[in-house]
């Protein structure tokens, strides 16, 4: 794959946290590439590093305690870990937004949904209060928020988490960003409510010609959602593919053993597959592969060195070498 | 964390060790660093100081009056011969057991008032009216008010002050003791049949102990500068007790002329209420990083 | 079949709202008229998006709420009448719950091996060693060390914390454990460890479980029967293969639908509008018509009427 | 609003009634024969006799109590033993010195301390934070007394910029008023600036970690707004709580700071009036102090409303 077909590429990226006076490893390593107008799912557990690595991309991960360790992200040629905070803040919110798990803490308390859509479009085009305010009612109709002329003088806390959700989206997408970030985007919410959330991201997706980075632990919502699939563990990318393969055929056994264990809606199971053990401590990841004390299928050499990520096609990268080995026997 | 906690092959912390643990983290602290050994210091002035000094801090010498601080008065004289140092020393002394008193005896009542009204619904409200009652006379104030009904003695001292710190300290005790009893785990007590009596027991106070270990060692401070306060007006413990407030009113006259009389108990008065607010500050971000007390 | 542990007959719950006295005082109708009933070592899954009322009907059932109106038996007494008090205090020591968020369902300055000898110590009559033998017995069946008795609760992840939660509820082995989302805060590889460890113990003890959670692949796997909440009331209740494979709620239908599959295309949706209504002020026909796409006239006027759609599977509809 | 305004008040009105009855039972709690307290020693019997009529002491507890309450409602607070003048009359003579100093006060502490505490939370870990929150700390450890006395030490006795001690009225001209008060109102203010500066920065610490800081980073907002639109705004409630309480410090504390810099206001008319063990005057004075403070935590919850549109009062 051509690096210009990316409109953003994240490379080595190595994020540490300060925690008891120690250097905590939270990603490792990590390369992801979105392709203009893709939309790719990252899928972990918590403590996967999934969360980190996409606030990251905006610099919000809090700046005292967190250090990047090494790594780069490209956007339109250039660095955005080494960019002046004026630069980046031109492009936060502009050109690529970002939406958050829980629309209930994400949204200013103080503050009317009409004054926070307005805000980007004042930082970013300079709009006076009175046409933020104008544009602020038409994204509330683009989410399709009913009533939206006597919404847009609401606070926060006397809407649904649904409608919060839609406000966030519409603060999101108000300068039209090429890149919209979606962490955890229905987690807090229902299932019903999730589903029309998804249905309005997909629609504003082709409508605004956006590329999406969708985070969530729930593989249903990211086969839904996803044109390419980024599966975490322990702060390492462990396998990644582009269509729906990683399903049908995982390449790792961390995937294989996340989708066996989820309960299947469609029929009646006896009993669920396990994954034995826990996430490792963050503080003191196993040594060779990170997934190996709890893996099935370890060999003595996962034990000993830490594994690469292995292309196996145009298409899947596995950090299972014996996997990898496996196939291409 | 996890790991270890599963593995059976080690063996759980005694009381002893998690103690030592706590303080490792708490000394780790620089604000509890500080304040500890500024507090330490204070104590040992205050405890050890009149056995190697033993100048009677009320002994009068009018040959030596006004004297500058030198080899044989480290601190100087006053206006009535008296040695500053012993004064100060004495005064130390007075200064902490206020503090200590007050600290206690306003948490035992702040902790039964607030339990009680965090506990028991049916008295909350009028266990609350009276503490806004009692907290809209200022401390000072209120001190004042009591100190002049009881007469002017270091146990009306210390009443005043701890019934002037009460309302506060209730509050916070009620305040955990709100969120506290609405958790799940005092459910589940419930859902077992626990009495009001265990879950208080049991579960409310020993999770109020860290907020209220914050806010007496805060209580301890202004503790301390209101003793100093109420002495310095003439309202404290009587004039010839050697007390930090008493010797700076006493000094005040000649403050330019000789400035050390009011000097060192001003510099007692402050260094013991800052190594409090220190501790106070160390304890708050070990104990409970979300707390947010004081006063 | 013998008599059923639990029977909730017309059960309804209204709380008064906050700071609103006299006039204009208002009340939320948290639950309306729900009936249902469990059988012993069975495991009713009872579903609902949040504000449905199903973890209202779960605190009911061990007495945290007591009910409004309609009737509770446990173990044959009843737990909502006259003598409430002394029947619930009668049947206590059967009843049993599991919350949510394991985090909080631990006090964090008690050791995990008096957390989890509490209802021990509060029921009385265990001397120390009886006591001893009791936490590394529970310990064992939860799959944690023995070592864990004087550990803190902090020192656990989310998953063993849930065990550790489920071995007090075990303490004086129950017979009914209600268990309200109980596997909804853990992640997937510690959730299916959870489930496991529940149907074991279910099989070894023959508890019965009031299973809470509104994740409808959760729920298939670990009940006998299924309840569907909306809005307050029981929509649709049915043994899970019927509920699953044929629902005749145009709720339940929605409701399946809209969870997104891991597995095999996506069908086409008949993705539901709007949200619930406001329960302060419940609509007086059915609760769903508000978002219901078959919904008719009559719907928004009459409540609809419970009806048999196969063997044990009824729905409140009146399209059936 | 205004039936907040008429409920609130309804609430306080208990609050009020038992401050009341607390200020009247302090005189209860004289041990032995209040009279002879007062009297001082070697009174006559007679003046004795005299003071415990005066005060309707030989009277049964609650037809006191009955008698004090009544005649508070009709304003009268009862007539000072040693000024020859009634409580009220005494306490409206030297209010407006006091209110002056604390309008002055105010007007230093509230900008200074927000400005400080918000500054530390903003540099939060740095040497700058570090450095502010030392000032701070300082400032709530230090007596006020002792640094008034080393204030006009300096500034008034070595250096002569400052009036030492008295008062000049408001009609005497602003800048005589304020050049008399500034002294004692910078010396006063010490302890509150770093009051609110401590409170203030936990307040924003707190706010600044909240996920709607996160979003308004992510919208590109410059730090300068996410500051002070995001997080200061939503700190305005528990400043606005310790503003109130910082009122009961500036009462407590203008008492020391009248004494020291000999301005003729209220708390320095309790302090004489407690040394002269003119007890009605104490009362009185406690009484109204009490009165101010309710009052101003009406205010307060009143303001909570204008602030933060999630309160609301029923």
């Amino acid at each position: 794959m051509q690096p210009s077909d990316n409109i953003l590429s994240i490379e080595k990226l190595t994020v540490q946290f300060r925690s008891g006076g120690r250097w905590i490893t939270a990603v490792q390593d990590v390369n992801l590439d979105l392709a203009d107008r893709e939309c790719l799912g990252i899928v972990g557990e918590s403590g996967s590093g999934k969360s980190v690595t996409a606030l990251t991309v905006l610099g919000l991960h809090p700046p005292k305690s967190t250090r990047i360790a090494s790594g780069r992200i490209r956007y339109q040629g250039r660095d955005l870990l080494t960019l002046p905070p004026r630069a980046l803040g031109r492009i936060r919110g502009a050109e690529i937004a970002m939406i958050f798990q829980d629309p209930m803490s994400s949204l200013n308390p103080v503050l009317t949904i009409g004054d926070q859509i307005g805000e980007t479009l004042r930082i970013h085009q300079g709009l006076g209060a009175d046409d933020a305010q104008k544009k602020a009612v038409e994204l509330l109709d683009m989410v399709r928020i009913p009533d939206a002329r006597r919404r847009v003088a609401e606070y926060p806390h006397r809407l649904s988490g649904g409608m919060r959700q839609r406000v966030m989206i519409a603060m999101a997408i108000a300068c039209r960003p090429k890149i919209l970030i979606a962490d955890e985007p229905t987690t807090a919410l229902d299932v019903t409510v999730q589903a029309q959330i998804l249905n309005l991201l997909r629609e504003l997706r082709r409508e605004l010609g956006m590329s999406v980075i969708l985070i969530s632990h729930d593989m249903g919502v990211i086969s839904e959602f996803t044109d390419k699939i980024a599966v975490m563990y322990a702060g390492q990318v462990v396998e990644d593919a582009v269509g729906a393969g990683l399903f049908e055929q995982p390449m790792h056994p961390y995937t294989d053993g996340l989708l066996r264990a989820i309960p299947d809606i469609d029929s009646d199971t006896a009993r669920l597959a396990t994954i034995p053990g826990s996430i490792p401590d963050p503080g003191r990841p196993p040594e060779g592969c990170r997934f190996h004390p709890r893996c099935p299928e370890a060999v003595p050499t996962c034990r000993q060195t830490a594994p690469a990520m292995i292309r196996l096609s145009e298409q899947r990268q596995t950090r299972c070498p014996p996997r990898a080995a496996r196939r291409s026997a | 964390m996890t790991d270890a906690a599963l593995d059976p092959a080690t063996v759980a912390p005694s009381a002893l060790q998690r103690g030592a643990a706590l303080a490792r983290r708490l000394f780790r602290h620089l604000s509890f660093r500080i304040g500890f050994v500024i507090v330490a210091l204070l104590v040992m002035v205050a405890v050890v100081g009149p056995l190697l000094h033993t100048a009677d801090p009320t002994a009068m010498q009018m040959r030596f009056r006004f004297r500058p601080p030198s080899a044989r008065f480290w601190m100087g004289t006053d206006a009535l011969g008296r040695d500053i140092l012993s004064r100060f020393v004495h005064g130390a002394r007075l200064s902490l057991v206020i503090g200590l008193w007050v600290a206690i005896l306003s948490g035992i009542a702040g902790t039964i008032f607030g339990v009680l009204s965090g506990y028991v619904r049916a008295i909350d409200s009028l266990v609350m009216r009276i503490m806004d009652a009692l907290l809209a006379f200022p401390p000072i104030l209120l001190a004042i008010g009591i100190n002049a009904a009881l007469g002017p003695q270091v146990h009306s001292v210390i009443i005043a002050l701890s019934v002037s710190y009460i309302p506060r300290t209730a509050r916070i005790v009620r305040a955990s003791a709100l969120v506290v009893r609405e958790l799940d785990y005092v459910q589940a007590a419930r859902i077992s049949g626990a009495s009001g009596l265990r879950i208080v027991l049991r579960h409310i106070l020993p999770n109020s102990v860290g907020p209220l270990l914050v806010q007496l060692t805060f209580v301890f401070a202004y503790a301390i500068l209101a003793e100093a306060a109420l002495s310095f007006l003439g309202i404290g413990p009587p004039p010839p007790t050697p007390s930090w407030g008493n010797i700076i009113a006493e000094g005040r006259d000649y403050s330019v002329e000789a400035w050390w009389i009011m000097l060192f108990p001003g510099l007692g008065i402050s260094l013991a209420a800052l190594g409090m607010n220190l501790l106070g500050d160390g304890l708050r971000d070990v104990l409970d990083p979300r707390l947010k007390i004081e006063g | 079949m013998t008599a059923p542990i639990v029977e909730v007959t017309n059960v309804s719950k209204i709380f008064p709202m906050n700071g609103t006295r006299g006039r204009n005082a208002q009340s939320l109708h948290a639950v309306s008229n729900v009936s249902f009933s469990i059988a012993a070592e069975e495991t009713l899954g009872l579903v609902g998006e949040s504000g449905s009322g199903k973890s209202t009907v779960g605190r009911m059932l061990v007495g945290i709420y007591p009910a409004t109106s309609g009737q509770i038996r446990l173990f044959g007494r009843d737990i909502s009448g006259d003598a409430a008090k002394a029947n619930l205090k009668a049947v206590r020591r059967r009843l049993q719950f599991v919350f949510q968020d394991p985090q909080a369902a631990l006090n964090p300055r008690m050791a995990v091996g008096d957390a989890i000898a509490e209802p021990l110590d509060i029921t009385g009559g265990f001397d120390r060693r009886q006591r001893q033998a009791r936490i590394e017995e529970l310990l064992d069946m939860v799959g944690l060390p023995r070592s864990a008795v004087r550990r803190y609760p902090h020192e656990f992840s989310g998953g063993q914390r849930q065990r550790i939660v489920i071995a007090r509820a075990l303490a004086l082995q129950p017979d009914l454990i209600v268990c309200d989302e109980a596997v909804s805060a853990l992640d997937v590889s510690m959730q299916a460890q959870v489930v496991n460890l529940l149907m074991d113990l279910q099989a070894q003890f023959g508890l019965s479980y009031l299973f809470i959670a509104h994740d409808l692949a959760v729920v298939r796997s670990v009940s006998t029967r299924v309840a569907v909440m909306y809005a307050g009331s029981i929509v649709e209740i049915a043994p899970r293969r019927a509920l699953y494979e044929s629902p005749s709620h145009p709720y339940t239908r929605a409701l399946l639908d809209a969870v997104p599959r891991v597995r095999g295309v996506a069908k086409p949706r008949e993705m539901l509008q709007g949200e619930p209504p406001s329960l302060i002020d419940p609509p007086t026909g059915c609760r769903f018509a508000s978002r219901c796409p078959l919904v008719e006239t009559r719907c928004r006027v009459e409540a609809p009427p419970v009806r048999t759609v196969g063997s044990g599977h009824q729905a409140a509809c009146h399209l059936i | 609003m205004l039936r907040l305004v008429a409920v609130r008040l309804t609430h306080a009105v208990p609050v009020l009634l038992i401050i009341a009855v607390l200020a009247f039972l302090l005189m209860q709690l004289l041990p032995g024969d209040p009279a002879v307290l007062m009297a001082g020693d070697g009174a006559s019997a007679e003046a004795i006799q005299q003071i415990r009529e005066r005060l309707q002491l030989d009277r049964p507890l609650w037809e006191q109590l009955v008698s004090w309450v009544t005649h508070l409602l009709s304003g009268d607070l009862g007539t000072s033993l040693t000024l020859n003048q009634t409580v009220v009359s005494a306490v409206a003579e030297r209010l407006p010195v006091s209110l002056s100093l604390a309008v002055v006060s105010i007007a230093i502490t509230v900008p200074v301390g927000i400005l400080l505490g918000v500054i530390a939370a903003a540099a939060r870990d740095s040497w700058i934070d570090v450095a502010v929150m030392a000032i701070a700390l300082l400032g709530v450890s230090v007596p006020s007394f002792w640094i008034a006395i080393l204030s006009v030490i300096l500034f008034s006795v070595t250096l002569g910029w400052l009036p030492s001690a008295g008062y000049v009225p408001l009609s005497d001209g602003f800048l005589p008023w304020l050049l008399a008060l500034l002294q004692p109102a910078i010396v006063l203010a010490l302890f509150q600036v770093g009051f609110l500066a401590r409170m203030t920065r936990s307040a924003m610490l707190d706010v600044l970690d909240q996920d709607f800081i996160r979003t308004a980073r992510a919208k590109g907002a410059p730090e300068s707004r996410v500051l002070w639109k995001h997080g200061f705004r939503n700190t305005l409630i528990a400043v606005l709580t310790v503003v109130g309480y910082i009122f009961s410090l500036l009462i407590g504390g203008s008492v020391i700071v009248e004494q020291v810099f000999a301005l003729p206001g209220v708390g320095r008319l309790v302090v004489q009036a407690v040394l002269a063990r003119d007890y009605p005057l104490v009362q009185g004075t406690l009484l109204l102090f009490g009165f101010i403070f309710v009052l101003i935590n009406i205010a307060t919850d009143i303001l909570y409303v204008v602030v933060d549109p999630r309160v609301r009062y029923d």
